[in-house]
């Protein structure tokens, strides 16, 4: 017997692992590690999603698949586009009611997820972020209980365990041990409160390259469901110490999405099959060549 | 602004930021080549500890932070916000009130807004940090209203927090500060007059006789703002 | 102005971090990670230890101080030797009477310091934990609060704040910017959780040295009051990755702990008054070669 | 017992494994390197997942653990251990009773134990785990006694769990089952008779009419034990 390899194509992946109706998990954070080529995907396949869990800040991950009418509610911390600005299909959606938002906070990103993924029922709040209008706004998701020890009121959010999860990594083996070559965000956090997890990296790395490196191996293979090779995947946003976001693109997004979002889901997602297809049409190996040569200081 | 809010950092003080913090980051860093060398600084999301800046991006999850003294995972970061151990928490918002409260939330009605905002993401913590320093990148009755229509982040609100509040308001012209809880005028940037500021914010500020003017960069806060900051990334930031 | 560096003697370190009376954490894992330079002036300077907070699986770091007559009380979850055996001083201590044992396990080791660390005023457990006899001999730490999302009674655990936690770690540059070469066990919750932190060091590396390693780093410095140089300070119980455990001298500690434990003290730690003195006690660079050279498979 | 435990492990399922566990990690190596190359197993506080064991080491937080596919913290093993995640959890204990609850908190009475064990450490979790393996080091009628004192991981009890409970036993002497959620003896090691086993437990063992007797390792399991651990810490674990 031979150990089973879990590299496999998108559509296969989105095909089996994201179901109509579920609640689903997107990694990254800002303009930075998001698995552009498994959501694009997803809206090819049209894929309808109940419930959107982000990172304390989302960014296209979130706003393309609510812009291509797909979400139907989402726990909202912060959707946006940083110093570029606005997210608008997230603002038209939910302001038009399109879009039920929940709102939240970064403690509630990090908290319902800690509590997913330690099998928890709930999880409390450190004393003071009930003074906020987000658990007023939202009774649903932030509600109070006792403390056991004192008998005074905690504030507390549900746990929340995403059907699936679409997250970047760097690396990772064939068998889904991988690196996160950057900043981690709250992505290992989702990983672990999640049921299922695609996971979307830049580069396949040999088994013997893991084994070589296991203090800097961040997620173990067997929290890992399916594993998509899709170098340059996450374009227009970057991932972290491989390629820089792709302003220029981003602008041409938020422009379209004030103006004729249909259009470019036409040119960028309906009109591309594949990651290949994506990347030609966004400008090939010259606009990759560009997003990877940069000033670092590392 | 980055020279005012690089002084109003002390030594051994700890202190986060966390989207669109170009002016921040760049503060804290100059705070920390001149007057407080033992300043730590958390560059949100990124999770980078005193990074060294150079160069100086506009994200503040930019993979170019991360030549830095740690790479904390943002889920610690969030466990610190709770901790006694920030002293300054920069924060911003889409509409500014008198007693300091933020809001990023939307403006409107509950269930009706009529601009809906981005989202609160880490203001919640404003109520635990030891102090915190509120910087906007434009300076309008927009942003600075009698009252938020929700809070995100609180100030000087009825119910006790753990905060000692806001201690310091930075804006394209001018910096303020608190008496009694309300925003004060305290120095006006070069060629700001009191009428361009009181115009322009949307309550009464408190006008002391005594408003200053803002100190400008010294020779070495210059050079080391040049030399963290070749792309300019702080000047683009000003709306 | 220049930066301050954070390296002071262990003497001057348990002086003033290391009060009478206080709630102690110490970190490592059975033989393992022991920061015993410290723990051994601890002793030397007959610091009272109100509570003691471990890892999930304690060894000579609680054995030693309960055996010196400093320890009060212990939050266990285990106390022993693993494969060589009980721990006679936490036995007896705790059968005579002497020690209060709050009985716990692996669940509060690790979720009481991450309520800490989180600042919640509890921290509710997964369902199934409140099958043992655990939360029934130990009803001051473990009690029962309403799930405020289904109104089930849910098991929860005291929140857990050391005053001080002495903590090993193989490597940090003069402001405390550490790294844990091998395992991390519970430690860094631990760190996150307590008020002080001393750190025992195997060596002060230069600060370029972590910024070329930044996503190595896994305190940053800020946490941390005090670094204490102690090469070979874990004796006799290994630090990853630089030497191996001392099974003579734990076999000869064993025995002394059956039979006469003040004499292992006036020996060792009593009788040495720096970590310099211990290390030629038992056996100097001798020993030191001995420990460290051992088939290893990375 | 090697054989018998690595035997008992399924393709593709995940186990885990706390202190004193030099034959568990053998068992789960030797496992996957013949019939379960998808095993996944998790050498307690050292955090090594899927460790290349060469050689085996005593201790379960051993360094030499750590050539490994992943170094995964405690406290993330931990949140693992209460997830669906775990197929198989490695269990054992001062005392074990015939429905399978183990005890490592003491002898006695509460308050007055006049054993004081080592403490619970992970064993509350096998009422999570899918099903649990006990091992133990001797067999003899101190550890399998008909009702353990106190319950440190439950077995066969009242109160419902979530796992479907202890499925194997295996001791120096023999391996044993379940059923109607009562002890079982289902193999008996070479030159060991039925009656050292029950002489050796405290309580009623039900015993089949076909007992049968323990399969010796493979030709190719001893050369993968071999190559394993040269040390013989799994041979030396055995009291």
């Amino acid at each position: 017997m031979s150990r089973e390899e879990k590299v496999i194509g998108v559509d296969e992946a989105v095909e089996r692992f994201v179901q109509d109706g579920c609640v689903l998990g997107v990694g990254g954070m800002h303009m930075h590690n998001n698995a552009m080529a498994v959501i694009r995907e997803i809206i090819r396949q049209k894929k309808r999603i109940k419930r959107l869990v982000t990172s304390p800040s989302a960014c296209t991950n979130a706003d393309m698949l609510i812009g291509a009418g797909l979400v139907e509610e989402i726990y909202c911390s912060y959707v946006g586009f940083e110093h570029l600005g606005l997210a608008f299909n997230f603002r038209k959606f939910a302001e038009s009611g399109q879009l039920r938002v929940r709102d939240c906070d970064e403690a509630f990103s990090v908290y319902s997820l800690r509590g997913g993924a330690s099998s928890l029922p709930f999880h409390p709040l450190p004393k003071g972020l009930e003074t906020t209008s987000v658990p007023k706004l939202n009774q649903e998701d932030y509600k109070v209980t006792k403390d056991p020890f004192t008998g005074e009121d905690v504030l507390c959010v549900r746990s929340v365990q995403p059907d699936v999860s679409i997250v970047h990594c760097q690396k990772a083996d064939a068998y889904g041990n991988a690196i996160f070559e950057g900043s981690k965000f709250t992505d290992f956090d989702m990983i672990k409160a999640s049921d299922k997890v695609i996971l979307q990296v830049e580069e396949v790395v040999p088994n013997e390259y893991i084994l070589q490196k296991s203090h800097r191996i961040d997620v173990p293979g067997m929290l890992v469901d399916a594993i998509i090779d899709a170098p340059f995947g996450c374009h227009p946003t970057a991932s972290h110490k491989y390629y820089t976001y792709d302003e220029d693109h981003l602008k041409e997004y938020l422009k379209a999405s004030k103006e004729d979002f249909s259009a470019y889901l036409d040119k960028y997602v309906y009109g591309t099959k594949t990651n290949e297809d994506y990347l030609e049409v966004i400008g090939g190996r010259e606009k990759a060549t560009q997003l990877m040569e940069r000033d670092i200081p590392w | 602004m980055v020279t005012a809010l690089a002084r109003g950092l002390k030594d051994k003080e700890v202190v986060i930021m966390g989207a669109f913090s170009a002016i921040p980051m760049l503060a804290s860093r100059v705070a920390q080549l001149t007057h407080a060398p033992n300043l730590t600084f958390i560059c949100g999301g990124s999770g980078a500890v005193n990074p060294v800046l150079e160069p100086l991006p506009y994200s503040s999850c930019d993979d170019r932070l991360l030549k830095a003294e740690c790479i904390y995972p943002l889920p610690d970061v969030i466990d610190l916000e709770a901790r006694p151990e920030i002293d300054v928490f920069f924060a911003g918002g889409l509409q500014i009130d008198a007693k300091g409260s933020c809001n990023l939330i939307g403006i409107g009605e509950p269930g009706q807004m009529k601009f809906r905002g981005p989202g609160s993401v880490g203001l919640p913590f404003l109520s635990r940090a030891r102090r915190f320093i509120i910087y906007t990148m434009g300076h309008n009755t927009r942003i600075f209203v009698p009252e938020v229509d929700f809070i995100s982040g609180p100030g000087f609100i009825d119910q006790e927090v753990l905060s000692s509040g806001p201690s310091m308001v930075v804006t394209p012209l001018c910096v303020m500060d608190f008496e009694n809880k309300k925003m004060r005028l305290k120095s006006l940037h070069p060629r700001v007059t009191v009428e361009m500021v009181t115009e322009n914010t949307g309550f009464d500020l408190i006008i002391p006789d005594d408003v200053g003017e803002t100190p400008l960069p010294t020779q070495e806060e210059l050079v080391h703002m040049r030399r963290i900051d070749p792309m300019g990334a702080a000047r683009d930031s000003i709306q």
